[in-house]
């Protein structure tokens, strides 16, 4: 009995010279910073933001490059004459007219694919056989140019807003059945035992397991597919076409206008970039019990 | 003398395949017949195939050889006249607590309102109240169980499968869990097939023991416990609750005896 | 980085550096330099530039080129500006484009002044009453400031129309794209190149018109200014060699259906030589840049700066004139 | 002791009733069928080769589809066709001049894409903040036309090797970085913190846990990237090159040689396809314990 | 009286963040003194904060108030001197369970054939010499827990740290492995922190038994065993066991009954 005592005296002394200090709770986050899953506290400013922070340093370094004169100014613009260029073409109108061109053709070919895909993509992954029937096409298809279709494309369904649609879709659909499919083979094989032994059909199963569990990489594959479509719906518009961002960079750029082409470029990148933080928006809400 | 068993296994052979084309047996000729109303546990030592059975009886297991009966019907897959709780977690990790429990009813088309009472009752049931908002990866080894027990009560299955449900609780929670399932089971006249390593714990609950042998599994013994009912926590002291543990135990201890030679053999 | 098409020689039958030299030639490099030449399509108009690296007339005059093909002349002429080749084959509106932008090149030499290129029209279309047809309908054309593109408006102003207005536009990529969009009748009038012509000839389209008496520049010789004022020996050793491979086209019809063959993959010999029939017309004698051939561009130009321009200011004929004078061009067809 | 008694003799009278049939494993595949992670017996032939029957009954139905004539030949060649031309092509050796100037190109690309674009995705995904810090332009560069960029690619690195290897490269590398930092991301964190409780370095749990738990998600990122550097090498060689399938393919369609270019995509989907399934094969050696 | 403590805990509070921006405190202000070569247990009500209090020695648990001993030192981060047995399954998949065995050995950089030499040993010992060649998913619950024992064992700790590592073990197996543990445990002379639910089993294996609190977790009595060594299987069944089994008992259902108090004031 008498051990216990020095113990606990022992423990005294510690406790009552060293009054809780913040120091653990560095220690630990060095420590945590390793590895994934860990939870995140209020580390301010600096983390939350940092990718905003990246962007300014790398926008200002440019603007620094461009002034220095290391660069032909005919090849390269600068962010602050992108900015005063795309301002100048945002209050004339040309620039919306254009982005409502292309949006329209993005959401509805996309929104296609997108549906589209996560459904085939879902079926591929859950039953193998479908999967592996179907596999040597997305093969294909992923590796096929969808340049060399568009004759074909234009012959089935013509020039207008349908054949735009059309390439939007191919262009998108197969990178997210392949991750769809990839998240469903990849779930945990219990989980799916459970809803079988829940009583759940076959199509209550997928959409209370299959859907959920392979969320993040029907995500993953919704943010490449939103690169590729935009790429198609781009192209499209840059071979064929009366309107859209990409007419307006194929105009520009055969005119020699870098400024106004790289206007064109950051128009679909922060259009790509606002679709694509809507997506994880809806990712963050859909997975509420992965912490971080 | 023309009781129709509830659940009857016909010779069931189970075997998995290896990597190297191969094939182990779990399970090998078993024979056991539940009736209606019945609390069984099986016990048997570590790898002997319980989960493997239990599995098949589940209908998510393919059993290589004879045949399962439930009701006198042979089982084709899985069905919600089953309830089951596994023994490795298998809570869906983006549904909380309440959600958890509730999944079954929201299979069955079960009102929301309905569900989620129904859902804080069996949480409440399980003392876990407070957490229904809570995910699994925010709830203790032994919560997490308990979360897994009252998903599989919701569905009021006629027969309940469960696999070591209590093994991650501490003893008094223990002894609490298992007196609400006995009087579940008493309320709902389920059957349960209960799987523990607990001797103790099986003799308790059950109306009959099934012993296991080591793998290739098979029935060892079929020890039918005479204790009356109700049983106070006091009769685990009784001789007769000894004497049955002691004798369970022994047989056990011999079945592992037995495992250690085979196993020489399998190792040359 | 050599490539299959350019490293491999299909030798003709006679070598041209065998022959002996006349003595008014033009002298070649005293040391060889390697350039790139990038040329804009891979139909047969460009096939004097192909001779003469086949048959190693660039060689011969101490060229090594690279031959590279850059879709469509204003990439040709946006790659000749970043300096990534030295020569192109490009056209009066990139050229006047790029001048507008702030970079000097000259055209020094026509590669072809007249051009084969056809309007087609649906199966219903008359030549008789062409102009009434036009009115409120559809006209297929490549790309915004594309020959084609000035041409299919040409066309529609000789028949007292107004393009865009009286006539739209469908302004489209490649050739395939047309093709398509014409067969699944997204335009009334098309215009098209062999061998597409071909194929429509063949599936009964009506040919409404035949561009062949018009004079434009089809594609010239470019270099950028400053490299031709630094570089003009090699200027003229690789305008020297255009003109001799004209002739040895005209000369020698196998070996050039040869190169057509491998350089544009028309493996079907009817067809290949069908192709060097409709083509050998077209190439100049003596590949003067006309005012003529440039002020239709100019004048049809989309860009305000390039219509404002004039000829001279982005043609160099000094190398052809002088190649002329020395009487070696008429040497060359004299055999 | 009496019911027991029943219970073996009800137990015995169906057991000599009924011999062990195969009609029990018939019941049990049914329902293995649906949902993944089950085993796969040697359900024979059938299943193995379902891949490569249906790829089979597609080619039939498209000669016949062009037989029929329902289709405007001069846009679609057939099966039959495509064999034929490709023989000449194959035996006058044009065909492998251009595949071996276009493997050239993409081995080059691709292998730096691989390998650079799975190191950073591993550490976007480990490093959160670095990730967050980088998040942008991925999306930006997911989001970016290639095409567009091919200019300022020429203006950088000229009309040579290197300038299509890089295009090569920019077009497969972003797909495997977002798949791979997807991958990494949803790891399971216990399996982290097990490593970490071995004493594993930063490197040794990236190399012992990071690498082999998110594999499955970085092949699929390699596949998609394998289909994207490919539409890479061809697009680039179809705009600026020398040689190449692309070029071929180009070629051939400004000629209007229909067979020539299904020749071009069938060898471009053919090499996509080979190269796939090495992928594919890697990651059974590397994933054996998930059995299927 | 100047004994240095292997591993002490001064007033250990740990808060987990909730989504709604409040904190849950899972243990308040643990003082716990170890020394070199003991063998402690832990027990408490099923969520009071065990595994965390574990983890938080293991250097993967973030500490929000009080520090952690080690040797003197205060603990920064994970590290090999401590071995760590994971309550929830934590195998790699991918690996064998003789590659899960060595992998520790393997990140120390020991040489393959000793590795693999040292890695067999370690799965006889744990019956499973048989399945070396099995990946997790082919392997039984309890299989598995004794995989992840191995795997612990193989590195030879200073202080390893085990979080009911023998849960899922069939009674038998069970005592052996109890009897192997602390056979293992005498000849290394490390010092041993086991969590456990079965309050037999403390008693029977520790020198001291630290009794737990419900959550928020603190050290509510610490029992020492004073039961001669080498124990003996028969000494579970003497009276001076049995007192101690009930002594804990006995604190645990108190502290259940102030548990539910307490929830009531939370649920309010
Ligand atoms: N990630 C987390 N987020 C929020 N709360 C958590 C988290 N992990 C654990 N908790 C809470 O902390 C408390 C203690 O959990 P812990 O796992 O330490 O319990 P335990 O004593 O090991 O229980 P058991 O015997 O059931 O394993 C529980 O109330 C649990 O709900
Ligand atoms: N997927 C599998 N592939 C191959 N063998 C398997 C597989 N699953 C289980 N086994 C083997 O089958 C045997 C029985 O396993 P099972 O899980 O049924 O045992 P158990 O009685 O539940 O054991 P425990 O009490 O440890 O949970 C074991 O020897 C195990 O190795
Ligand atoms: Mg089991
Ligand atoms: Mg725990």
């Amino acid at each position: 009995m008498n051990s216990i005592k020095i113990r606990e005296s022992a423990s005294e002394s510690y406790g009552s010279m060293k009054p809780p200090d913040r120091n653990t709770r560095s220690e630990a986050q060095d420590n945590r910073k390793v590895g994934p899953g860990k939870r995140k506290r209020s580390d301010g400013f600096l983390l939350n933001h940092i990718g905003a922070m990246t962007v300014v340093v790398v926008l200002a370094v440019w603007e620094m490059l461009y002034r220095s004169g290391m660069i032909n100014p005919i090849f390269l613009s600068s962010p602050i004459r992108i900015i005063k260029v795309g301002y100048q073409l945002t209050q004339s109108g040309v620039l919306l007219d254009n982005l409502l061109f292309t949006l329209g053709n993005f959401f509805v070919g996309f929104g296609l694919a997108a549906v589209l895909g996560i459904f085939v993509g879902l079926l591929m992954g859950w039953y193998r056989p479908l999967g592996k029937a179907l596999d040597p096409f997305l093969t294909a298809m992923l590796g096929t140019p969808r340049i060399v279709l568009l004759p074909l494309i234009t012959l089935w369904v013509g020039v207008g807003f349908s054949s735009k649609v059309l390439v939007v879709f191919i262009a998108g659909v197969f990178p997210i059945i392949l991750n769809t499919m990839t998240g469903v083979r990849n779930l945990d094989p219990n989980l799916t035992r459970v809803a079988g032994c829940f009583g759940a059909s076959a199509i209550q199963t997928f959409i209370t397991v299959a859907l959920p569990g392979s969320l993040p990489q029907i995500v993953s594959g919704l943010r490449v597919g939103i690169g590729q479509s935009l790429v198609g719906v781009i192209a499209a518009e840059m071979f064929v076409s009366t309107g859209g961002i990409g007419y307006f960079v194929a105009q520009s750029s055969a005119n020699f206008n870098i400024d106004r082409v790289f206007v064109g470029i950051i128009v679909i990148v922060m259009m790509g970039m606002a679709i694509t933080s809507s997506v994880k928006l809806l990712e963050t809400r859909l997975l509420k019990h992965r912490m971080d | 003398m023309t009781v129709l068993a509830k659940l009857h296994t016909d010779n069931v052979s189970i075997t998995y395949p290896l990597k190297n084309g191969e094939e182990i047996t779990a399970v090998s000729g078993f024979n056991m017949t539940v009736n209606e109303g019945e609390f069984v546990c099986i016990v048997g030592p570590s790898g002997c195939g319980k989960s493997t059975m239990l599995g098949a009886i589940a209908g998510i297991q393919h059993v290589s050889n004879g045949k399962i009966y439930l009701n006198g019907q042979p089982i084709k897959g899985t069905g919600r006249d089953r309830g089951v709780v596994f023994q490795q977690a298998s809570l869906f990790p983006w549904r909380t607590s309440l959600e958890n429990v509730v999944y079954g009813l929201e299979l069955a088309g079960v009102p929301k309102n309905e569900r989620m009472a129904k859902g804080r009752e069996l949480l409440k049931l399980v003392g876990l109240e407070a957490f229904e908002h809570h995910y699994p990866n925010q709830l203790s080894g032994g919560m997490q169980q308990r979360v897994n027990v009252a998903r599989a009560l919701a569905i009021e299955p006629s027969l309940m499968l469960l696999d070591e449900p209590l093994g991650a609780l501490d003893a008094q929670t223990r002894e609490f869990m298992q007196l609400e399932l006995l009087r579940i089971w008493k309320e709902t006249k389920q059957t349960i097939i209960f799987v523990t390593h607990d001797i103790g714990e099986a003799v308790y609950l059950s109306d009959r023991v099934v012993v296991m042998t080591a793998r290739p599994g098979t029935v060892c013994e079929t020890v039918d416990i005479h204790l009356p009912r109700p049983r106070p926590l006091e009769i685990k002291r009784s001789p007769e609750f000894l004497e049955y543990e002691k004798h369970i135990w022994g047989l056990i201890v011999s079945e592992k005896e037995r495992e250690k030679q085979r196993m020489k053999i399998i190792t040359l | 980085a050599d490539s299959s098409q350019n490293g491999s020689k299909t030798e003709p039958s006679e070598s041209p550096s065998a022959n002996a030299q006349p003595s008014n030639a033009p002298k070649p490099l005293d040391k060889p330099v390697s350039i790139k030449i990038g040329y804009p399509t891979q139909g047969a108009s460009m096939l004097p530039l192909w001779i003469a690296k086949d048959t190693g007339i660039f060689e011969k005059y101490g060229v090594k080129a690279d031959l590279i093909y850059i879709a469509g002349t204003p990439k040709v002429q946006e790659t000749l500006n970043s300096g990534a080749i030295q020569v192109g084959l490009t056209g009066v509106d990139p050229v006047g484009k790029a001048k507008a932008a702030g970079v000097d090149s000259v055209i020094l030499s026509a590669v072809s002044d007249r051009t084969v290129l056809y309007i087609y029209g649906q199966k219903s279309a008359e030549k008789a009453n062409i102009a009434k047809d036009l009115k409120g309908k559809t006209m297929i054309t490549a790309a915004e400031g594309s020959l084609y593109d000035h041409l299919a408006k040409f066309f529609i102003k000789e028949n007292g129309l107004t393009p865009k207005t009286d006539v739209k536009l469908l302004n489209m990529g490649g050739e395939g794209d047309r093709t398509a969009a014409f067969l699944k009748g997204e335009g009334a009038f098309y215009v098209a190149a062999p061998p597409t012509s071909f194929k429509m000839d063949e599936m009964g389209y009506p040919q409404l018109y035949d561009f062949k008496d018009k004079e434009v520049l089809n594609s010239g010789v470019v270099m950028l200014k400053d490299y031709y004022d630094k570089n003009p020996e090699l200027a003229n050793a690789v305008v020297a060699s255009l003109i001799e491979a004209n002739a040895y086209i005209v000369n020698h019809k196998e070996a050039a259906i040869k190169s057509i063959s491998k350089w544009t993959g028309i493996d079907d010999p009817a067809l290949a030589q069908k192709t060097y029939d409709v083509n050998v017309g077209t190439l100049p004698k003596k590949p003067y840049v006309s005012d003529k051939s440039v002020q239709f561009f100019l004048d049809n130009s989309d860009s305000e700066a390039v219509r404002t321009m004039k000829p001279s200011d982005i043609v160099d004929n000094s190398l052809v004139k002088a190649l002329d004078e020395s009487g070696w061009i008429d040497s060359l067809y004299k055999k």
